[in-house]
């Protein structure tokens, strides 16, 4: 019998402490899983998260991070508390376990993040965007979301820290939310992380429901290619390679000029493009941003943000408010972009189909593709693609920016 | 309801924040294309790929294609000639 | 005079403090390396081990791992003392040097066998596994080596924490064995990778040495294709794709309810196999998995587990306890494998050659590669390589089993 | 002698957990055998490798080729053709 | 009203606090990125680095490196006062943001130029050397000018510590040098590197000046094929694979029971080598050392010490010091090889060309390069790349060698 | 000055140093040499590459040209033969 009872004593069931939530949390981890393995959402994220939230629930493994409380105080297994900023990496790693070393080593620090975005860079193309600068305006107008769910936080209670990277969500910019969020709410960072991806996933869902709700047939059946040929652009580009390594070095500059503390975002993604950029002569550096530092840092950003989502810190109303008011954040970015490309039309000549306004969200290049498939629905001539991609990443560059400005204002 | 009003005020600053951005690099790409189109019209001619190690990374690619073509061919062929365009 | 005093006193030499062991560390680095590269005995690790165990055994040259003593104080080169929990790693750089900096980062924090173990997954195929379950079970069995050792250690009066550490050698399974020793043991963890390492190295010596020793040749004959077509299994697999997906996510969830304190390990060895069974989806985190952070962690782990091999590290009656401890721990393993196949003989009709018991200790996939050669000595056409990786495969899960017991009591 | 009393200890919970563990995971995969078989009981035709950012991927893909022909050429050959099936 | 000027706190302007010099410094960072990008001066450092200079110097942008006083004292942005051996990484990170983070550790303790030293290693080919191994003593003659200028900064009044940082300079080698000064005098290591990059790559100017102005035509013409059949060696290799194993091997041992202090550069940069020379057996690990590893601690490394160069640190009569010293340590190793072998021909029947000399400084393998172009000038059929590589290499060696004694001695 | 005594001190020690560490890897490479030449006078075979798992690296590399062939034609060509030596 005394065998059997320390059997028991070292199961997971043993130190549950009468809590059965984790149970709760394994199924929430399945159905992540789910909708990354099977329904394919943004897999190369949902993958690592959700089996960061299944290892993350199993009492007695140790796996789930623990948040230190706004002082800095975090309670210990043994029960005893100790200030966060006072225990070296090693120690956390050696009282809270491997998942809490990789959370405060990778993630709280704010490394991930930009470190990712230097990867983005790496892999982004700002052609699009260079031969259809006219369009990038709207990856402006795409940012309201964020501030319009900023405001509807504050007003049901909401600090205004964690109504910020709330609204952040709107960004539909992974790295982007998840560096807000850890900046100033990082007891909300598993939740908002996964609205944040899940919903970029639902581009396909959401951007037609949005569209539909907005736009006319005709609307949606302006001709950019044709507009191009009735009003066609002054300039052209003659040396684009020398253009594309000059332009990460400006935008840097001018970022960090107006909005310091958007630089580590804006700044990672432009030295990552610019390795890109600049071809043979960098190419060792390029292939490893984008490949091993930014899988890597995919894999530890998975694993120790699902990790963060233990019984405790998601099975309550503020994740529900962060579920309803990041679908939220998101329609309204994509209402915003198009209502914008609608009173742009009332003035200008040179007409824009509202899809362009759609697509300044980002969630690059996800959302133009499917601007492309509703585009083509009304006219299978009529390919948006490009220019949609002009509005889609010039939206990057807008979140990070507000994510500055968020940062500076309540950091 | 003082937060409102910060939240206004972030709504505010943060649009105006990121228009003036994106109109600022807008006008300013505009601005580098007439510069670079005037003072480097054309595009200089693609230099070969330069690795910094070339004979180190050429015999991996090497070895990479030979076991591929090994593989292919459960060891039994090897590449005979490749064509001269 | 002055000048050749002070040439003197830089040199190794002048800082011995009249103690020349070093040069006996020294003669051991070489074995090792003669091991790797000659001998080829796990050349992936034996030779950063070995390399390890050179650099840090030259006085004046700061690459020796300094162990903590049990109440967390490390003397410094000055001769001060601090504690090493109070020690932010970038000091314990600057204090103890950069071999000091990784162990404490990568090794002591317990965070580069769980990434290994990723790899490890990654690159493990459980199809024989799942194809063979009935013979999976003899990868318990192999695990008796383990508390046999851990009991005769207590015998000799070693205590349970490295009793334990000493016994995790016959789970012939070397980031399992590193795991446990961190957790239980670290100032022997030295000896008892090399041991672990070198054994597993050593496979195609023990295993027929053990075989020969108990079983017959009419046993050795013993044909499972035959008994396959005699008794065919009752189920047929007809999705592996599937299957495979499901089994890491099922063996986690299972593994991790039982025995919480084995999540690190058998969960990142899960999630490594699950990345490469996702295939394309998630190629691109099952390459950097299998490659770039496994390699990594394998220098690092090799370099720092050899540097904690200093002089009185290693040059103690405990390490030669370590030695035959875990040779009897190995050959004790493989034993209680044969004979739990011959138990199984007994009763069942189906035989079971004794071979596919001995390969239940791991060691993947050598083990099976010897064990096939045995088999094919006696009956050239009897090829039971994929029997035997089916018992070889769940020993690797059973050993972690065992290691996550042994934390759970003693940690 | 009171260690051995723990030693034995450990080893009866530890072979029990052991075995106890590996016949869980034998059963419970055969059971999810059984109902992958029901639920999915042929495989779905392999769909062609889906890489996230093609072009960029196939374009790195491409470079490797080109350049290990080269070498192999030393520079005077190229890919002239390569047949369909 | 209000607006706007909450608009223009937010900007960097803003929080100049009256000092305008940053403008300077992100002039600066433009010059390096030139040279890098468009004067292709090692492309794969100076552009991270000036890039780290870009992202260093925009007030409020919080990436520049905070150095710690020599008491480990360092102010936080809240004006608050801390001792940096006293703050976890984490911390670090917190209150001083992701650059501080990087640079304190990866660079501060002394971890990534060993590990860059590993992937060099990796990447050089001791044959050149073994099979001129008589020429690998100018690898010694041109380490003078490490401490000629050593001497000369002393007498104009830098400290010991300073001194030395800038002398080695001299040594030709990126990752000795840095390694060096973050030993020394962490707080020149931004002006440091970037004069060691930067003559480095100036090496095709500032070789054939010097050796213009020390060698006649006569001398330049001096064939080495043709020396070599008039007094061929005694020695011929047969076996170079083994020998290039064991070469790393001895050599390791023989410098660090010499030097033990220039082990951790000396010991990776032939631990690299030997995964080099293994082949298949450890091509796993070569190729992630030379790749994988080394392209992250070169981009980190690059922003990070870019990051150093903080207005503060850089704008003062030392770094015009550092300017000219490093030229004159760089020209004065140099010329001091190229008088070794002419003193080495009054004696010696068997002749050497100064132009093997002039490579002893290093600068792997651009030096060597730069001499055979000379040359071939004088005489198109006097190929002296494989002679010269030979100083090349060995100088590697030497300045680690030089770097070991004066750490030993002022560290 | 007393500094300029600690400066000549470290180049004295400096470059004797340099100096005999490089004499003593020059003729400890010298006994090496024949120690090698004596003892294993003549290069063994090289041996094919072994890869640890070559099941898993060969199908990359396999996965790749495949890929590669596919991007070069468009997805309309794959190889058809690899001609024997
Ligand atoms: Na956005
Ligand atoms: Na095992
Ligand atoms: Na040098």
């Amino acid at each position: 019998m005394d065998i059997l009872n320390k059997l028991y004593e070292m199961t997971a069931f043993a130190q549950t402490g009468g809590d059965w939530t984790f149970l709760i949390m394994i199924l929430i981890a399945f159905v992540l899983l789910y909708l990354g393995i099977v329904k394919k959402y943004e897999p190369l994220l949902l993958i690592p998260i959700g089996f960061g939230v299944l290892l993350a629930n199993f009492p007695g493994g140790g796996m789930g991070v623990v948040q230190a409380a706004s002082d800095g105080t975090v309670v210990l297994p043994d029960g005893s508390t100790e200030i966060i900023w006072d225990m070296p990496l090693h120690k956390i790693a050696h009282e809270l376990g491997l998942m809490n070393f990789i959370y405060y080593m990778c993630i709280k620090t704010g490394f991930i993040p930009p470190i990712i975005f230097m990867g983005v860079g790496a892999l982004t193309d700002f052609g699009p965007m260079l031969r259809n600068l006219r369009l990038s305006i709207f990856g402006a107008g795409a940012q309201f979301g964020i501030f319009a769910v900023l405001l509807s936080a504050l007003a049901l209670g909401f600090t205004p820290q964690e109504a910020a990277s709330l609204g952040i969500i709107g960004g539909a910019d992974g790295p982007t939310a998840i560096f807000t969020t850890i900046k100033l709410a990082p007891h909300l960072l598993g939740p908002i992380a996964i609205a944040a991806y899940s919903y970029m996933a639902l581009v396909p869902v959401i951007v037609p429901l949005v569209v539909k709700l907005l736009c006319t047939k005709k609307e949606l059946m302006i001709n950019m290619k044709q507009q191009d040929k009735l009003y066609p652009n002054k300039t052209e580009i003659k040396n684009m390679r020398v253009l594309k390594i000059l332009f990460p070095l400006c935008v840097t500059t001018i970022v960090a000029l107006l909005v310091p503390t958007a630089v580590s975002l804006v700044g990672m993604l432009m030295f990552g493009n610019l390795l890109k950029e600049l071809g043979a002569m960098t190419s060792r550096l390029f292939e490893t941003a984008s490949n091993a530092i930014m899988n890597t840092a995919t894999i530890f950003l998975g694993l120790s943000v699902g990790a963060t989502m233990t019984s405790d810190a998601f099975l309550n109303f503020t994740t529900i408010g962060i579920v309803v008011g990041g679908f939220l954040a998101f329609a309204l970015s994509i209402g915003a972009g198009i209502c914008m490309a609608k009173i742009f039309n009332l003035f200008a000549k040179k007409k824009v189909n509202p899809l362009i306004g759609a697509t300044g969200l980002s969630a690059v290049p996800m959302a133009s593709r499917v601007a492309n498939d509703i585009a083509t629905q009304y006219d299978p001539k009529n390919h948006v693609l490009n220019y949609c991609m002009a509005s889609n990443i010039s939206g990057v560059i807008g979140s990070a920016v507000a994510a500055g400005v968020l940062i500076s204002f309540l950091g | 309801m003082e937060n409102m009003g910060l939240g206004l005020t972030l709504m505010l600053i943060g649009m105006i924040t990121v228009f003036a951005i994106l109109l600022i690099v807008i006008n300013l790409s505009k601005v580098l294309i007439n510069i670079v189109n005037k003072v480097a019209p054309e595009e200089a001619p693609k230099k070969k790929v330069e690795t910094q190690i070339p004979t180190k990374i050429d015999s991996n690619i090497m070895a990479i294609i030979e076991a591929a073509v090994k593989e292919l061919t459960a060891g039994k062929g090897t590449v005979t000639s490749v064509e001269k365009l």
